[in-house]
């Protein structure tokens, strides 16, 4: 076969290329998106992008990161060996949900019920399986239904875990759109949610600290990077 | 005297045109001078920018030429209707009363230090440089997000009961804000109108018709709620129907009036596993 | 020195932990952060942490993905060379920073601790809200202390979030503020200034010039006004 013969040269470079997608991608790629991918870079056929994988499969065998293919196509993971350590990681702080995984909930928030398809208009992106999956898992959003054209595609809405884990009674209650648009406005919105009259008080007490322990001309960023949860939106 | 120095073909792009496609002599759209008008961050970079184009040294401006320019360009942002920051006329204010100081007889020697508003002037405007020029460099430094893409690689199992990740309301409600002014939605009166409440009924009301059942039209009006709640309902139902989501149906004039999911009868079900499953 | 006696022996179960928490974890790990993970993993001093790292350096030196050190600690990044084919990965651009919010940050990295209106005397403009507030949710500045004095203002700091998002170690790595050019010409000028008039003859000459011909020039202006979108990638 003509495949065995060729899978003997590794293009490096495109191994390479390969490696740096696999390592920055969110999720799995298969071998028809990294041939589209890879374009400009080689154009390798879907012969050689197979070549270059098994390389970079035998080559990450012996590593803490494991080169694996799964429905999707192929990804990088941790290996299951390190499944304890690695959860260390997240015991000390939860994982932050992604900016697309909040658009995604906010669009459903505020324009349900709709179907995929719609929330992937607006963002002007995919809305990726996983996070579907996780505003279900999560039981933010339920399905409502369906849109009655081709494919039938679900229509989401939010549920009333969604209002009770982010604390208000009804959507009502949430900031109407001219609102949003006026970040002073949302400011006060999102402080009516949180029940705070004045979040003035509250830095106040953060501000003890002088100018002159902060006077960092030293050259060392201070030691926590997040503001005070207050300034959050100040 | 100046010439207007060759326009190169890396000229800047002024809504995608070259600017050198513009003869010299021709005047520039106002949609093109606003954009130009429109980039200055300020009476400061203004400034800059009249004294750097012509070469000049900051040290040495000439305070009449430049006043005349800075006022012409604020005349023609005034003329556009470009919102002017107040800095702007302040800063015309101080052109102009060194101007007079320089057409008036000089005062007596006695003049405090430091008053000199063209010495401040000139201190301001290489202060202000400074920032511009290193602003410029650390904007040019690769970046996280732009050249730089740390790994951050998902656990094939993980052994611990993962928190679950929290999110507040601010951070939903930003991350709302960004992707509606990114589709420039706000815009849109259907939208910028409609109840929050309205749409809530509308996932339930389409919910409630999922198992493929007519539902009575008056049963979806609940006396408890009051009227805003059915004024609530009744939008939903409308709304619904405007999107094909529901189909309204009475079988005679006079008779009840029912609700069910378009085509009803092929019984759906609600199918979790179709989602999950329908991956690009 | 006895660093360098035990720089020889590289601990390989360490270094693949090492290894392993590297991959999964979001954003850079400090050595203090390793030690206390890897307590019930062969338990290695900062030492031995040291040693495995610049091993793990060397290992992936040639490979797309690199390991660094920045201000927070050790993060695994996708080379450089492959920003523009990684960047294909999602099909939104990074937005592009305004001017007025990358002047704000420079002075803020410069100056700090500052407070807005500080800000606001040198740029000669006012730093509308929302640019503070960017750089409080991306986490590149926190307030650090509040100035005493009438409207105890904010005083901005950077932080360690930005020093690692910009992928240096310390503000020291950071491009040197330009000095004040010519001083003593300056300082001869303000003299002068101050004590002569000068005649401006030639220039009212020239001062005829309108904004039309002003405008028609501008094919050589780009030195402040960017062309928008330009660099977004590059």
């Amino acid at each position: 076969m003509s495949e065995a013969r060729s899978s003997e040269i590794v293009d490096e470079s495109i191994m390479h290329c390969i490696e740096a997608l696999l390592m920055a991608a969110d999720g799995a790629l298969s071998i028809e998106r990294l041939e589209s991918l890879l374009a400009n870079s080689g154009e390798p056929d879907r012969k050689a992008i197979r070549v270059a994988l098994k390389a970079l499969e035998a080559h990450y065998a012996e590593r803490a990161a494991v080169l694996v293919e799964v429905a999707g196509g192929w990804r990088f993971q941790v290996r299951e060996d390190y499944a304890e350590l690695v959860g260390k990681l997240w015991e000390e702080r939860p994982p932050r949900l992604s900016r697309a995984l909040m658009e995604t909930l906010a669009l459903i928030c505020y324009r349900q019920p709709l179907s995929r398809g719609e929330i992937e208009e607006v963002r002007g992106v995919s809305v990726s399986s996983s996070i579907i999956k996780t505003l279900l898992e999560r039981e933010w959003i339920r399905v409502v239904g369906y849109r009655e054209v081709p494919g039938r595609p679900a229509l989401f809405g939010t549920t009333r875990q969604f209002l009770d884990d982010f604390n208000v009674k009804s959507l009502e209650q949430l900031p109407t759109l001219p609102e949003i648009r006026d970040l002073d406005r949302l400011d006060e919105a999102v402080r009516r949610l949180r029940g705070e009259t004045d979040t003035q008080d509250e830095s106040e007490e953060n501000a003890e600290q002088t100018v002159e322990s902060a006077g960092s001309e030293t050259g060392e960023a201070p030691e926590s990077p997040e503001p005070p949860q207050s300034d959050a939106l100040h | 005297m100046q010439t207007p120095e060759p326009l190169t073909t890396d000229a800047a792009l002024i809504r995608g045109e070259p600017l050198d496609k513009f003869p010299e002599d021709l005047y520039i759209p106002p949609d093109a001078l606003r954009v130009i008008l429109e980039t200055f961050e300020g009476p400061l970079d203004l400034l800059l920018y009249l004294i750097r184009r012509q070469n000049l040294d900051i040290l040495d401006i000439p305070v009449l030429l430049i006043t005349q320019q800075y006022m012409s360009y604020i005349d023609a942002m005034q003329d556009l209707e470009i919102e002017l920051a107040g800095e702007y006329l302040l800063m015309a204010a101080m052109l102009a009363e060194i101007k007079s100081r320089m057409l008036l007889p000089r005062p007596p020697v006695e003049e405090e230090e430091g008053a000199d508003p063209r010495a401040e002037l000139v201190r301001r405007l290489q202060e202000y440089e400074r920032y511009k020029e290193v602003s410029e460099n650390i904007d040019a430094m690769p970046r996280v997000g732009r050249e730089l893409f740390p790994v951050q690689l998902p656990p094939q199992r993980i052994d611990v009961d993962k928190p679950l990740p929290q999110l507040q309301i601010d951070e939903l409600l930003l991350a709302f804000r960004e992707v509606m002014l990114r589709a420039e939605l706000f815009t849109s009166h259907h939208i910028q109108r409609e109840p929050l409440s309205v749409r809530e009924r509308m996932s339930g009301i389409l919910e409630r018709l999922q198992n493929g059942e007519r539902i009575a039209f008056a049963s979806l009006f609940l006396p408890a709620e009051g009227r805003l709640g059915v004024v609530v309902s009744f939008i939903a139902i409308l709304e619904l129907t405007r999107e094909e989501l529901i189909q309204i149906d009475q079988s005679e004039p006079y008779a009840a009036i029912h609700l069910c999911i378009p085509g009803a009868g092929n019984k759906p079900t609600l199918q979790y596993d179709k989602i999950s499953g329908d991956s690009a």
